[in-house]
């Protein structure tokens, strides 16, 4: 691991030459899989993260379905050399809670109603990691479940925000990450109604405030890319029915 | 949370709360910002080097402490360690059963983790005994004896009342003079629930199981955040959020006073 | 742990001023915990037990149903801080075997009959630990069993009896057993049926009977407050058909 | 010992066997306190430490020892361990399967164990190599090859004749000349049922599904009892259980005998 | 773990005086167990394996029936004292794949139409190893096979060969296998089909061509071995039917 | 390979297969010997110590190489360690479940490390830092991102591929300066089925679903054979062997051309 840096945000510029309300580059590949109902790839600075959908599709065993709905389910996973120490394969009690906060933050946009006794599975994958690897997964997943036809109220984007040297910035770096002070993860849908909220590290109640703030903008942002993929991959089809999205 | 409790009955339940909602009302007569009675026992268990019994309401949990010489994680090499773990026990409740941890109980243990570790209130560098190979290791253990909703707040006054009665047993160890665990804040996990647009603390177990969502804020002496996840579907606006952190501070703050006690 | 002492009896007196024959204090509390259909606390000596019942209840999966009879199902525990070294959390070959034996030391005395296809499940947890946890156990066991309101032949009473210094003692406490010669949990029925038997050590058949006499007299002695906690809680009522006890 | 069988089948056969009890005879000729016909080879497998394959009439078993250094327990760190395992095979009986030790696995190992260690006939001290770091771990694995009823006796036998002839390979680890494991007792575990009013000695397998309840005791050399197990749900009165021990004494020094041929 | 011998061929003659092309002495005992509906003790040089057979009997869980016909299983297992460092009891990666390579070279020759929704167990015990344990498995659970009267197109025969000293020889010992430049386990049919073929080390074609040809004697000289010992059992009975066998 | 499918579609699809066999065709038009598009970008992961991202037709996935100090196996104590290890994760299938590695990844990583193993392409005695105590661990890890038939082929590429960039990460451990890990050969492994009694090399999905049996063949740059497995029911003849001996040496040659342009 490296060195904690003396300063994060030097003449207002952070360690990557990012501003304060900057996010980092962005990629998107729609369908890459073939297999999958619903896929996409997605590199966020760093980041290497795919994301798979299928379903709607019968669930086993039969007591877990719900008669009413289908049943999301998610499994993110770390692939054992996307970090700098190897992971051991297999499940962690840092996967199982990531897994469960990305599943509820879809639960409420997907239309599950429509489909009873059934299992959506989202599988999110990150093949290389730098901070930030559960918002860039809500963010593919979100893509792959449109790839794959889910009826859905609409996107879910999700960002980064944190703190570092005394100052709200957006979208953490893993230095930022793990040297900082703060790290709010978010989901939110279009109308900023967010569907995932964690905070690690210490913050003010005004500090938390402008965190959610920059949060929404950069949500927007992410919205607005993620809108892109999909117009340039279905075109007229997609714009059409955009509606449900706004 | 579950939020796939679809049957006939969870729906009468759905409706009668709601009504009561509608008038202001919750079942047990509280207010919608009123904590249930808690009881906080320390030194409930003398084999453990801290502990503490809690009880919230009908919820009923034990906490335990355990601290032995271990080795440090390698990119904390000066710094001990805190496991939080939590045992949801099929005695505790008819819906739990034996095996290992699942889900719910992975979130919990590491929600109270992040809002004691995050608060800083325990200086893990002081836990450290020769760097790079042996520092103190601190097992909290929280035992649920009975479910009677907002497991976490219950888990959250019982694993720091148990920190702040611990004692480091370096005699045990060979390892120096038992001192007691240094412990600089008093960081509280406050859990609401939006339902029928409102905002509730302390759920009981009959509102955490129609509840459609929840925020756990964990705060400090100072007022400041230490740790916050929400969990279960429904979405949450900015300012329900910020509504939210406000119920928590003062909620805690209030809770707080029960430790001068201690 | 602690070292071996030198005498565990000094003018007939015990470590702990107990003579020869003599329990430890015994502290019971019925129906602590509201979620359970029955619940008891006991505290023994230094021993701390709580046990809670649910059943008669469905059983899944359904394989293991019996059609003839309620299943008796057994989970006997140990807090991770219950003792000097920390338990990992989790079952042990040792927990493993002593649900076992305090399952069957029920099987007898529960009508099963009345509840084909049901469930009847006797969770015991130790929070602090002082030898002779399993006998705590069943005592508590069975007041929460009648707690329930689960019809049986009678109470189940236990206690251990034990070898140390040469001389059969009743009711070891940690020393005792830690170091003693002998130890050998009992359970009876109130008319001095066995349904417990256990033994570990070494003794001559003559020892061991004194030891089973000795057992019998602080199995009576168990019954005798566990009979008194009951009618304290239930009154008239347990009295009433207190007969199906003896 | 299954006491959940409740096809007709299993009635049918219970009434057979309580018919032919109250007559005063057992399915095979037996009398109630006759052993079946026991093999004991010893040294049956070379690259085992000690070994010992068992024949109980058509139970069959094959003990294993090996010897390996390890660490002390913490609170004996002057004493050797010993470790018994069971392994029930599904080769062994088309009721066992794949997968880690059940329930019944694990309470017939820990009795074998528990009548070897407390019977004291091996000084663990003796199996000491650096106090509080190194000591020697013996290795007992049961592997049941036919389960005729009856395994535990079997498995009692078959665990002290492998020990008897158990070399320590100091040799192999650099740790000196290798030398026979010292062994100074031969405790022997022996079963009895309870069955329709009578005691019956070495249950067959079709006396074992019907029996309900059964008591083993462990003895040794000098008629003095080194560990005892009831198991099932039958009570028993302290008058039978007397009677039994005696019964168990009576015939397991007639097994020693067998030793002394070995 | 024994050192490298300089050589394993002397004057013509392996480190236990066999030639290339000799098998190592082979033992068979018939029907050992009486609980399994089929079983073969045998022993191969220093290897003592033990097979049985169970059904076709009934498979559960239900999902895994095939309607069409009885499902092959297959444990191979080595028990924890059967080589020189103790094995932990369970499954390992190793004993997986061979348990499934074994299972293989039965299903063809099993006639599991005959059996729908069942299963035929075969359960292989390695009690002492020394090289060559698959094959003198496969070779024990052909006959637990015909022991248990499941009825099959004919006997799986097997034997390994290798190469030691850059020569081909027939059935590897342990220094041979643990040195060796190459191992290569084969189970056939009579009519010299192959139904098991492995191949672990380094070996030109031409090597590898003598390789197969050297295993066909082998696995004829076992044929014969196997043959006599159900002759020998079932007696005319078996070689009035014999013709299913070639 | 699933030799159990026995649905009507799986049925539909086999006769269609089959009769396209006859005209000598294949469903995606391939003749029996030729392999679908391959592709195999080094450097995919710069966390790992070394990686390939390959896709051979529909099926994709990514080798990462890890490479970690760690203790040498006993009988080895001057070697490093190769550990193969594949995850068919469910992202990659609809067949695929969560869990640890069943029957089938077990056999395709076991079979891929003996190719690799067995070719002696890497030197292991150069990967000894102090005998019988440190030795450096490779840590090989195939993540199957979409299965389109012929996953092992893939693997194998992949395996050798991420092999042949691989750092050793000596600055990083204070263990010297990093190198580069010396590979000696390109073992390739290399898939034949067997269906209505053609050959056929890398088969697609469907192909492999229906196929009756395997062989699978690692041959090196000199054409020896370093691993061989044949997997499924149904037998083969020894001239069938040897032919897809041949087969496999002339596709690994073509397959090895590759490589020279990584």
């Amino acid at each position: 691991m490296s060195e904690k840096p003396e300063h994060f945000i030097i003449d207002g510029k952070r360690l990557d030459g990012r501003s304060r309300d900057e996010l980092r580059p962005i990629k998107i590949e729609l369908s890459p899989l073939d297999r999958a109902d619903g896929s996409c790839y997605l590199e966020w600075g760093r980041n290497k993260v795919m994301a798979a959908v299928y379903g709607p599709r019968e669930l086993h065993p039969r007591h877990r379905q719900n008669m009413t709905g289908a049943v999301v389910q998610c499994r993110y996973n770390m692939a054992s050399f996307s970090v700098d120490e190897r992971i051991r394969p297999g499940p962690s009690r840092r996967s199982v809670e990531i897994s469960k906060v990305i599943r509820q933050a879809f639960e409420h946009v997907v239309f599950t109603k429509f489909f009873p006794k059934t299992a959506i599975d989202i599988y999110i994958e990150v093949l290389r990691a730098d901070a930030g690897t559960r918002t860039a997964g809500i963010n593919a997943a979100s893509l792959a479940l449109a790839d794959a036809g889910i009826p859905m109220r609409g996107l879910v984007s999700a960002c980064a925000v944190g703190k570092v040297d005394g100052e709200i910035v957006l979208d953490l770096m893993k230095e930022e990450d793990n040297f900082g002070e703060a790290d709010v993860p978010i989901a939110m849908t279009a109308d900023n109604r967010i569907t995932l909220l964690q905070m690690d590290g210490r913050m003010t109640t005004e500090e938390f405030y402008t965190a959610l703030e920059l949060a929404k903008t950069g949500c927007t942002t992410v919205y607005e890319l993620q809108r892109q993929a999909l117009i340039e991959k279905y075109g007229d089809e997609y714009r059409a029915e955009g509606g449900s999205d706004e | 949370m579950s939020s796939g409790d679809n049957t006939v009955m969870a729906e009468v339940q759905r409706d009668h709360l709601f009504n009561l909602v509608l008038k202001g009302e919750r079942a047990d007569g509280r207010a919608f910002d009123e904590f249930r009675e808690i009881t906080i026992e320390t030194r409930a268990i003398d084999t453990a080097d801290g502990s503490a019994m809690v009880t919230l309401g009908d919820t009923r949990l034990l906490v335990g402490i355990k601290v032995q010489p271990g080795e440090p994680f390698p990119d904390t090499p000066d710094k001990g360690v805190i496991i939080v773990n939590i045992e949801l026990i099929p005695l505790a409740s008819p819906d739990y059963e034996a095996g290992p941890p699942r889900e719910g109980a992975i979130e919990i243990a590491r929600v109270v983790d992040r809002g004691i570790r995050e608060s800083e209130s325990i200086d893990l560098t002081k836990l450290c005994i020769t760097e790079g190979e042996k520092v103190w290791i601190i097992f909290v253990d929280i035992h649920v004896l009975n479910n009677g909703g907002n497991i976490i707040d219950a888990a959250s006054m019982g694993a720091i009342a148990a920190l702040l009665t611990t004692t480091i047993p370096a005699a045990r160890h060979d390892l120096g003079e038992d001192t007691p665990l240094p412990v600089r804040d008093i960081p509280l996990a406050v859990t609401t629930i939006e339902f029928g647009g409102e905002m509730m603390l302390d759920p009981s177990l009959d509102e955490e199981k129609i509840a459609s969502t929840s925020l756990i804020v964990a705060t400090n002496t100072d007022g400041s955040i230490s740790g916050m996840q929400k969990t279960g579907a429904e979405p949450l606006t900015i300012d329900q959020v910020m509504r939210v952190v406000g119920m928590a501070q003062t909620a805690a703050s209030e809770i707080r006073k029960k430790f001068m006690e201690v």
